[in-house]
């Protein structure tokens, strides 16, 4: 089975209505493109992992496609909150949204025991913090080895995950470098695994430095060529995080009206992310990566 | 002597808590300049850490996102956040851990979850991401916040990070090490009583009076017999801060923490 | 303090007797001149942790550096039997050795938890197993989140764990492509790392590919330079396993007359690496890996 | 017809129990020869994972121990051995593994670790290395081993890997999945049975009797009505073998497993 395809048909054929999906890359990498196709197709009922829900979960509660959010940071960072959720959060609108709240360590924690097929993971975070009271996902465990307790949290089983790279061969084995975030682990804990990369390239790519993969193919669904994929996120090596888009969002996200204005614009208003490209006009050219290169090394024997 | 705004004077304080060799972990805005200021002064041999997973970062621009492209480029090294947690921090390895929140109280305890009721919240907040297992894990945790009623209540709405919980030996009693070590305020400097384990007011601001602090803390808040004033930057710390860390003054002209 | 220093004073420093010692590298980069350096400096009583002993433990045990040995599998792998060891198990000889038995995974997990200051990591393995019944190192706990019980293996230790690697910055940043092995969670599980490399880089070759580095200098106690320092195992990129020596080993360790002249030769003959490397001539270029050049990848931004 | 060896029949035999698109953990010898032919043959599409970390392996050379650089050079990922066991074969990805051994019993249980008695063995084997995860954790197992009444006793001395304890559903009870589905020797093929789980004799290799079998094996195996013989590998198969895979008969000359 070719997994090769286009953003819409990823969508359409990995991604269903109360799905569990991630789309992750903590700052780097996320998944923007994918997010707008979600939104464009109209899913519902979704139930949103991930540490940081940024702007791009912002837009698909604003959209109307959550059901409940799983997360343990939910702002713009640097910036302020994040008005989609807030507003979901505090008076219900567009539709009440049910949290389920952990830490960045406790939510990687999460995604480690699905990739590793384990009930749980145990930690020797938690003691003192209100957060085990308020969420009765926080377990403890008590030590076979000495007299102590840990607190554990369960294992995540997204249905679907999807996360954004440099590059993967047409099987889907992906190369990342820069920030690593959660990617591996919430790729691997997941029943099926959607890739978008900036740049699709030959195996012999890949196989030339086999210690740069991050996802086998064996465990990816399907393959999406998606340059600038990532923006106003960003991809090291290839373009810069877009600090101003996520400052000026603050304004746009925070009254209904405009916020509703951009996904018209940006979202429902094109048919893809090479339209949203086009349209970003100069942008683009000003965000590009400087060359830096790394030393290459050598794998002969 | 040199003019200053009050957070270059929280950033030239809280760069004094550093020493050389230690790992940091850093977050944005005062943090990152205190631990860049250190670096350039006294603390050369600081090796930060960011939660995203850059180590032994050499920023070349301010960033402005604890995930920021600049802190990868010319790192020592990346690594999976999975490690930043279980090896770096849950390991020990962290030395010092900066923290803010919208409420820190008597105790050092730390809300950056909710105002009100977690289930109707008056305002609801980004919630901990890392900050519980930096409070809960590194050796010690450095705290900033602006000084007022409402963000230095005498008991937080919700504990996202743990301090000192209800003071005494309640923290230690859970098996957690470390702890809230310092304070910095727009206002003064606070350390936690040995025993107590409740914030102690041991310097103030140049220009501010104890009975303003007094206005602006949500209990009768003790004082240090050796009560000090907070010595302001000097004049190179100036120049560092405004010259080479944050020359648009994206930090700085907001408001602190 | 400076961290560079000769493998002499690297081991007269940080190891002792007594001490628990794991020297690590799956086939791929095995310490054995470190090892050659703790039979000369004759290290006793030491608990010596490895998943393969391989042959640089099994020279440790006959050169009485040891006392007990923990691990998951005692071979010459493809050739036959470690004879020391099986000298030591069946027949005290040179004295008599503990052994405490896991499997691969077992031990990875004891090295993680130990990196991960957690008192242990729980499994899905092991049960059927005898090994449970005769090490009571494995134990028991329940899930608390559902109806099931785990295996646990208890996290290890270590006083100082001895890796070697392709290259390292003087401040033991160092950085290692091939096989991964378990060195990283040795490493980090350790009170005192020393780290041995073919190449001492500058710090701007380390971060011309931050991804790279495996272990961080703020953990490592001692850098030595040490090339040819892993034969008769292979670096990638530098030299070749050398194959027949693994075989010839199987004759040379049988009889303990040729074990002891061996060790003369080889290694209470020689002051070092240096004179290792100078002795083993022509096969030292017989053994020069091929050049096979990675792609380079663009860290800018 | 070819001549051929025995190693070199059991080679063709395990190959077969190969799908395209199987992810297999290879071991070397007989396995990894087995998967290589399978690769050129009728699975080009499968993914050889070592526990060493090599995933999707194209060997340039026989490789001579699983850890061999050949299997980097080339291979689409290297992986930490953590990631091997944690999120390839307790996740569950791992369809085929292959495993040898000293002993292999009545119901496929395994011991690699003593003969007699484990704290004073007559002799001491090298131990579980992956195997005991690989019996617990893949899907299914192959084994590969000599056929007498030594290496194939009634009970074996100490389970090193589990396959099904004493029968009938011991091994699902203690919540294991999958386990072993053939054992292949020097002589002939066995199954397991659904029921019992015992070792069922369903196939014997050319030129050798049922009473051979019989004479060299530890019970009264029972022997399966569908009774066929093996077939012998192909000329291409033989010619993949010698010309390809093991030019220089290393491992073809050396006893099975």
């Amino acid at each position: 089975m070719a997994k090769l395809m286009t953003m819409k048909e990823a969508i359409a054929r990995f991604v269903r209505d109360g799905d569990l999906v991630i789309m992750e890359g903590f700052t780097h990498l996320i998944p923007f493109a994918a997010g707008h196709e979600i939104i464009r197709q109209r899913r519902r009922d979704l139930t949103l992992a991930r540490l940081t829900p940024d702007l791009i979960y912002d837009q698909l509660i604003f959209a109307g496609c959550a059901r409940k959010m799983i997360f343990s940071w939910a702002g713009n960072p640097g910036v302020g909150p994040l008005h989609a959720f807030r507003r979901a959060v505090e008076q219900g609108k567009p539709r009440p949204l049910e949290i389920e709240e952990y830490t960045h360590f406790g939510m990687v924690l999460r995604f480690m025991a699905g990739a590793s097929n384990l009930p749980f993971l145990p930690t020797r975070n938690y003691p003192g913090t209100d957060l085990t009271e308020v969420n009765p996902g926080f377990k403890k465990v008590r030590s076979p080895y000495a007299d102590e307790e840990l607190w554990c949290v369960p294992a995540l089983h997204p249905d679907v995950t999807i996360v954004h790279a440099q590059r993967a061969d047409a099987e889907g084995n992906t190369q990342v470098w820069g920030l690593y975030g959660v990617q591996k682990e919430a790729a691997f804990a997941s029943r099926r695994v959607i890739v978008t990369v900036e740049e699709v390239v030959d195996a012999s790519v890949i196989r030339s430095d086999p210690n740069r993969t991050l996802i086998p193919g064996t465990i990816v669904s399907a393959v999406v060529c998606e340059p600038f994929g990532a923006h106003p996120s960003f991809v090291q090596g290839a373009y810069d995080r877009d600090n101003d888009f996520y400052v000026k969002w603050d304004a746009v996200s925070r009254d209904e009206t405009t916020f509703q204005k951009y996904l018209d614009e940006w979202v429902y208003g094109l048919p893809d992310r090479a339209a949203y490209k086009e349209k970003m006009g100069t942008r683009v050219s000003e965000l590009q990566a400087d060359r830096q290169l790394c030393d290459p090394v050598n794998y002969g024997f | 002597m040199t003019d200053y705004t009050t957070s270059e004077l929280m950033v030239s304080r809280a760069s004094k808590e550093l020493k050389n060799g230690d790992v940091v972990f850093v977050g944005i805005g005062v943090p990152s300049l205190a631990v860049n200021l250190a670096y350039r002064l006294h603390a050369p041999g600081i090796c930060m850490i960011y939660e995203s997973g850059a180590v032994g970062c050499v920023p070349k621009r301010l960033p402005i996102s604890i995930g920021d492209p600049c802190l990868v480029t010319g790192s020592l090294a990346v690594v999976p956040m999975l490690d930043v947690f279980n090896l770096y921090l849950q390991r020990g390895l962290i030395d010092v851990g900066f923290l803010g929140g919208a409420q820190v109280d008597r105790y050092g305890n730390i809300n950056s979850t909710v105002i009100g009721d977690y289930r109707k919240p008056k305002v609801r907040l980004p919630g901990s991401g890392g900050a519980c297992e930096i409070a809960a894990l590194a050796k010690k945790v450095v705290i900033t916040i602006g000084n007022s009623k409402r963000t230095l209540p005498e008991k937080v709405d919700f504990i996202t990070s743990p301090g000192y919980l209800r003071g005494g030996r309640e923290r230690e009693t859970l098996g957690l090490k470390g702890g809230p070590e310092l304070v910095i305020t727009d206002m003064g400097v606070y350390r936690f009583d040995s025993g107590t384990r409740e914030m102690v007011l041991v310097s103030i601001h140049p220009g501010v009076t104890l009975q303003t602090i007094k206005d602006n803390i949500g209990w009768d808040v003790r004082v240090a017999q050796d009560l000090t004033e907070t010595p302001p930057p000097t004049a190179e710390e100036i120049r560092i801060i405004r010259r080479e860390l944050d020359p648009q003054g994206i930090f700085l002209r907001s408001k602190a923490g």
